[in-house]
């Protein structure tokens, strides 16, 4: 590694930011004083407060990175119409705040004209998928994750800017299985194939006891290789996680020639009815198709053409798979179900179906 | 032994003599009057009560020709209590649904009370009739004695148990297949693992007409083999219009819309509307509305494979193995037969010694598992998929038995292709 | 031990008893065609068959445990009333069938008075408890399950005879942990203290590698104790399982002293609404204090109690107190939650509360 | 590097500039005629996109007496694309709720374009304000600016991570408390736990102001703190009374009464009544009737811990350590000050290197981290009490930490007293 350059200065712990500073004034005077609120179209919220004043909410999607020239664009919108405040929100859209409601179609104009932002992202529909930093930033990716996100988002436009599904389809993609992207009701992640190779020519010996220590079933053990110290991996106990990897980068769990994409489904975090859950295989082997993975916007899309066409209001992707059964849901899909889909980890028991209670 | 020293003797025990529920305690007591083994199984008992200490030790005591059945005791107070220095229970398998004409049991008494204590326990856990209180040489004169009499010894070791089922079709409108006949046929199949210890352990069959499980079969047996039907529960509407009219629609909405697991019954306009792809069986509705609901024409099972109790792993029930498949044919039953021919082959073949076929299937991995008996995966056969992403893909690693790999996997310590660098 | 005396018999495989000559008539007539049930009073059920026969299915209370003396006075009334058929169900009761209905009443009487069995077990009330050996006959039992479920059962005899509670409660009594009873709604339980204690004297050193290759958590290893060939226990792997007590009585897990009783609940083996449902500890500690266990039965009464007073109808045990919540259900019970409430076992973590559901 | 090589030398890239989502390829390449880093960002990443394999190595820069907050990135093609041989991020902290006057963004546009690239990505996935595509000299510039004007840098390695919270009261009627300011709150009082890896590993905060969790806390961060309420569902009779004129009750029941978790919500004579302490405040019924139904008043807040994603044991949630507690006042805030301290200081002392709290937990086991920390047990940390039997009692065994017992067992190698046998 090359010398790092420094420059000394003070340390100083100023804290987050003043965002009471950064409050629209009708926020500022309402402040946990709101009532309730009403769609007004996609996009495009109407927030009521307890006293009668009337915020209009207007989302538009972004692509998350941008150049300072477009960050400038969005703030002389907001500067136009907004007061000079503005939001983003967990799920990188940009949120305009207007309190004249004559002031929402040329807003909602200017942010279309201007940034080529799309308005939606409301209600239940497809909002902006959150997504990792892919071969643009990360020392771990498989594959790019804004490249796939702006692709998949393409094909999803329509359900972005319509409110049209049985209920809201958070979606994220991850560029490895670490998934920086968490879970979602339609998660994208790159799927490793084998354990890792060892790179025992790049090997680092002082991070060898870190790289022993850090795996979470023992697999590495310490190994002879030609003259030199290095490391193995204990195949049969392997199970992919990658943890070596973030350790030591010549741990190389990446393999271009043989990682695929997965779908996965079911995440949820709402508290909303059953709880929180976990994201569950659905789909593995897409290829990792750069630059636009065609197959991924596909198998997305008849995953959500499924999920229109059978469930109900309200019912979240991983609720409604529990109401129809796993077999039903494999059945419309088209997806094989595969013994790959049986988990093979710690607490694979609790997946098994004890019951009887099984569906045609 | 005297009236006296008896009464005397257990003053514990005959704390058990009082109250309304009928008593072991009194029942044994007369029958102690006849048979002095009895009176001394009391004082032992007492003993036990005073110190709560057991003394009993167990051994193993064959059948010769049987492989086992029998559960043999030796008392740790054997030379005190000389009657019940050897008292073994001998399992004996009881007809389906433990129906019985009062000709069949007077035979078992009168057996028991000739070549054993006279004590029974109408039944076992297992499913059994036990009969208590032989010893090494009269054990050997009821086992032929029930022989020759047509009734037949049960299970123990590693071997198949007794098998056991609910009443089913003999008096139940729920039942959905022949419980009582197919218990017959596999016990009788399977008659020979039954009585000599050929699996790696125990292995136990119990079969509930359908899914309230009145066998228990789903936690108490290895495999549960359960009643079910596949198309649409039948509704008879003037019932339902009964129903409601009596209970009211409010009541029909909190005991039984609400309570579906599925959400799938709907009360609309008065009439019960289900969408039967989304039931999963689970009887609720069926059960409180029984007059006005029942199964569907197409029957058959759900087999599941696994359940047992606490010991080594923790509970583990039973989980499905094969969704549903008919079974009234004699090629169903041949199906079945071969099937479990199949799991018995591979359990056998790589099972280790006293891990049943839960902890095993556990061990090697279900898909594996299925691999091995050659059963499809089937996504019903899972709540849901697996939330991780720690998959064995097999072209690089085979799959594993016994946490050895089948293949040596050909990418390890490959070497990268040296990379442009700073 | 001593040498086992043997006679030599042929091995004949006769397989099960033919059930078909033990079925009342009317089962025989209408075997597969039986219509509706109802429920005449607690114990008596009458069934209907589609060609319009009915039986009088009479339920009573048996202490399973039973001389001959007593089977032959059930088979008295069998032959009086029943055309000489009977069974047992799946909880030890027993079954008399009338196909007359002016019958019912006069068996039920000589049941009672001739057999001193109750009447009942039948719908939403207590049925039968199933148990297991005891000091009657086990190697294992660190308690007796007859006297147990005697005492118990005197205390619930009127939720025997009656139904009167929100759903059936099924009651479970085991003389180990290893519990041949079963899950239940309700299952009373030994409960060890510490780990098996070893009797280096006794130690059949012919079991040893058995007896270390059982041990689920590998915490058995051969020891030398004196001079002997022994084995030791490493303290804190070993979880308490008793299997090593199983294949070997040198390693005692019982303790007079330190064992003692828990209660256990919402067991359920049916595939009803939520499914099959193991059994949670709800209470330990309870003296294991014969001949009567009062604080057993006490405990279980205030449970019934509570059950009672606050389950709905249809609601079983377990479902019960998932809708009202386990802090709820100590509340409501007086039963303190402890740590050793939580799980500590492989599956722990999916006991963990994963979400906000939370009551007051 | 000319317009001319740009446009041919990303073929690839160039794909996403089709197609109606906003593209971030068109947007770069337009900053690149400016920024030639970004140019050869783009050329990177091209190579990327033909051999799908990544050119970038992760190393550590502290901004000094900061101790993290840079992502430091080295291509692995440095020599042919020398602007992005050192292309690092600086992690900025956010405003609660991600607010922003426009001047403040304007700031951040300045000092990314003079010292940096002239990237931004709003938000990265913790919550941070990204900077991407200084290096080693211009990083500490770009830090001193931030700082300059008032900004902070967020956490990296093994420390505190910048906290993320919903808009809250900000706009929304659900908000169950002041996100916002607590979320500053924790910042300012930990903002050295921010800058300096104290900590075993990573641990992240993030805030909803109720069930919903659209700050995705359960599943994204190690201490969830959610908003909730302990009295009882507001309801607005006229407003419920028009909800069900407009929609029917089948609906009602359908959509809302029957997809309450504790069926605790009823519909009689149209009206909704609630058994308030079954409600587990999901939040359902007020989420679709939310004119009619409206949390209570009596707030606070559900304090979690443990969430993190997939590495090494696979995904966990967060779980109940605080039921309910308010968190208004200036105490409430430093109970919460007090409740963290005492978890780092337990986890910081007995965890592993690498180790997030979650599975430090799962190791020590949920009952000695409690108690480790000092908090009661209460059944609502847990779904259900424990299933299995194998309970290490105390008395004889001591609490573990780590694996090793803290008292030895006086009862391990104890002999039994002689027993009387045959
Ligand atoms: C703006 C935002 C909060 C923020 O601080 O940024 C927000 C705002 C609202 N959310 Fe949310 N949610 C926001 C992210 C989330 C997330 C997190 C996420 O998307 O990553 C979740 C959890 C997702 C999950 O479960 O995995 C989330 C789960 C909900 C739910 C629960 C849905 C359910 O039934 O499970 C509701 C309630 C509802 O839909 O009625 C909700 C409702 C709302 C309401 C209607 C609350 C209100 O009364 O104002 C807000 C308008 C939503 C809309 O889009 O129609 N919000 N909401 C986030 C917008 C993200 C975006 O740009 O799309
Ligand atoms: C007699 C009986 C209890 C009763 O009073 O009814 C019984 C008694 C014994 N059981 Fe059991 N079990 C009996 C039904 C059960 C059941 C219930 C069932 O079969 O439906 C179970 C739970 C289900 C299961 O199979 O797991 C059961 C789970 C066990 C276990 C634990 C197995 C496990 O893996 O968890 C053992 C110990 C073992 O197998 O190592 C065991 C072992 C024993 C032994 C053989 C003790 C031993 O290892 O030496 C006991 C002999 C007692 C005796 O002196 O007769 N018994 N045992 C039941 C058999 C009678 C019959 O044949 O009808
Ligand atoms: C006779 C017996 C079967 C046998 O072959 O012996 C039987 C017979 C019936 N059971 Fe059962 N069950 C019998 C043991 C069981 C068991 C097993 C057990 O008790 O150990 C279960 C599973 C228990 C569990 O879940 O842990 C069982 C779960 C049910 C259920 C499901 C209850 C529920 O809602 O979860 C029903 C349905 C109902 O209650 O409406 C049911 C319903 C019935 C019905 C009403 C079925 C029918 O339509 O005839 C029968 C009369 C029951 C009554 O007592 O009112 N039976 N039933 C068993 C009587 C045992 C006894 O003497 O008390
Ligand atoms: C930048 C970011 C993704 C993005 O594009 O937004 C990111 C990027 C990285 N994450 Fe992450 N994580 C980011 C949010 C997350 C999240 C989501 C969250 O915080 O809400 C998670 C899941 C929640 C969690 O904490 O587990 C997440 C789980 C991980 C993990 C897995 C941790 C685990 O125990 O499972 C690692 C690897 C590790 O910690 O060893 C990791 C490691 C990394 C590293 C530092 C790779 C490494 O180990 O060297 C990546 C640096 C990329 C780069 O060049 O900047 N990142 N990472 C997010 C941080 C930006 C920010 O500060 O706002
Ligand atoms: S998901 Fe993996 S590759 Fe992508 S940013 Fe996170 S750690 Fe890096
Ligand atoms: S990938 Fe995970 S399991 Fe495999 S060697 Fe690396 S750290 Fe261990
Ligand atoms: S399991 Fe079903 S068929 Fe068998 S007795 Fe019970 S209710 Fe009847
Ligand atoms: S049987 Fe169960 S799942 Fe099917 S409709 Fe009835 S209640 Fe619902
Ligand atoms: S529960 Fe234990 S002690 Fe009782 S009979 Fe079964 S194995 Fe024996
Ligand atoms: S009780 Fe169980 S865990 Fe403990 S030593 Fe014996 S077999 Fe092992
Ligand atoms: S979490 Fe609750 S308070 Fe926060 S934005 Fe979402 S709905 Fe509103
Ligand atoms: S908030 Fe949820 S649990 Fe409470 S009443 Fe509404 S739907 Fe039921």
């Amino acid at each position: 590694m090359a010398a790092i350059e420094q420059k000394k200065m003070a340390p100083r712990d100023q804290g987050a930011p003043n965002y009471k500073e950064y409050l629209h004034p009708l926020m500022v005077k309402n402040y946990g004083k709101w009532k309730y609120h009403e769609k007004v179209k996609p996009g495009v919220i109407k927030r009521v407060a307890e006293g009668g004043d009337v915020l209009w909410v207007v989302r538009a999607g972004s692509p998350r990175t941008l150049s300072v020239d477009k960050v400038r664009g969005i703030c002389q919108i907001a500067d136009k119409f907004c007061k000079g405040f503005l939001r983003f929100t967990s799920r990188a859209n940009v949120e305009f705040f207007v309190d004249r409601l004559e002031d929402v179609e040329p807003l909602v104009r200017e942010v279309r004209d201007k940034l080529g932002f799309p308005i939606g992202g409301t209600g239940n529909g497809v909002t902006n998928i959150v997504h990792t930093q892919g071969w643009m930033h990360c020392n771990l990716p498989g594959t790019d994750a804004l490249g796939a996100v702006k692709a998949l988002m393409d094909e999803l436009y329509d359900e972005f800017t319509n409110e049209r599904l049985p209920a809201r389809v958070k979606i994220s993609l991850s560029c490895c299985s670490i998934n920086c992207g968490g879970q979602a009701d339609i998660a994208v992640n790159l799927q490793h194939h084998h354990p890792p190779k060892i790179n025992h020519n790049n090997m680092q010996i002082c991070e060898l006891p870190k790289v022993v220590a850090i795996c979470p079933v023992a697999a590495i053990r310490p190994a002879t290789v030609g003259s030199k110290n290095s490391l193995e991996v204990v195949e049969e106990k392997c199970m992919y996680c990658g943890a070596c990897h973030g350790q030591c980068p010549s741990m190389e769990i990446r393999d271009p020639d043989t990682d695929t994409l997965s779908l996965w489904v079911g995440g949820k975090s709402a508290n909303t009815r059953g709880g929180p859950s976990f994201m569950k295989l659905a789909l593995w082997g897409l290829p990792n198709n750069p630059p636009r993975w065609p197959e991924v916007g596909a198998a997305v899309k008849t995953l959500l053409r499924a999920y229109k066409d059978s469930a109900k209001e309200y019912e979240r992707m991983g609720e409604w798979i529990d109401r129809i059964g796993w077999k039903r849901f494999f059945d419309l899909t088209g997806f094989p179900f595969t013994k790959y889909h049986i988990d093979t980890y710690r607490f694979a028991r609790t997946t098994f179906n004890t019951s009887t209670q099984v569906k045609p | 032994m005297s009236e006296q020293k008896k009464k005397s003797g257990t003053p514990l025990l005959d704390e058990l003599e009082k109250g309304p529920w009928p008593s072991f305690v009194a029942d044994l007591k007369k029958l102690a009057e006849k048979k002095p083994a009895v009176g001394q199984l009391l004082e032992q008992m007492e003993q036990s009560y005073e110190t709560r200490v057991n003394y009993w030790t167990g051994t193993v005591l064959n059948l010769d020709g049987y492989g086992g059945g029998v559960i043999a005791r030796y008392s740790d107070l054997g030379k005190k209590l000389p009657e019940v220095a050897q008292f073994h229970t001998i399992r004996v398998i009881e007809p389906s649904g433990w129906m019985y004409s009062t000709a069949a049991l007077r035979e078992l008494c009168d057996i028991s009370e000739k070549h054993s204590s006279g004590i029974l326990q109408l039944h076992g856990m297992t499913g059994d009739i036990l009969m208590l209180g032989s010893d090494n040489k009269t054990t050997f004169e009821a086992g032929e004695a029930l022989m020759q009499k047509g009734w037949d010894i049960g299970g123990s070791g590693g071997a198949l148990r007794t098998l056991a089922c609910c009443v089913g079709p003999a008096y139940c409108e729920m039942s959905c297949f022949d419980t009582l006949e197919v218990t017959k046929r596999l016990t009788d199949h399977f008659i020979s693992y039954l009585h000599r210890p050929e699996l790696p352990y125990k292995f136990k069959f119990k079969l509930s007409g359908c899914p309230n499980d009145c066998a228990n079969s789903i936690q108490r047996s290895d495999m549960p083999i359960i009643g079910t039907w596949m198309d649409d529960i039948r509704i008879d509407k003037d019932e339902v219009a009964k129903f409601v009219a009596e209970h009211g629609e409010e009541y029909v909405v909190e005991n039984v819309i609400t309570r579906c697991p599925t959400k799938c019954i709907h009360l609309r306009k008065k009439e019960i509307v289900i969408e039967n792809a989304d039931c999963v069986r689970c009887m609720h509705c069926i059960n409180v509305m029984h007059k006005a609901l029942a199964p569907g024409k197409k029957r058959g099972v759900t087999i599941l494979l696994g359940g047992k109790r606490t010991l080594k792993i923790g509970d583990t029930m039973g989980s499905v193995m094969v969704p549903f498949m008919p079974l009234e044919t004699e090629e169903d039953m041949e199906r079945l037969f071969d099937l479990v021919g199949r799991i018995w082959e591979f359990w056998g073949e790589n099972g280790m010694e006293h891990e049943r076929v839960g902890e095993f299937i556990e061990r090697v991995g279900l898909a594996t598992f299925l691999e091995g008996v050659g059963l499809e995966p089937d996504p019903r056969m899972v709540r849901h998929p697996r939330t991780n992403p720690y998959i064995k893909f097999e072209e690089y690693t085979g799959p594993q038995i016994a946490g050895e790999p089948k293949v040596a996997p050909p990418v390890l310590d490959k070497e990268n292709e040296p990379r442009e660098s700073i």
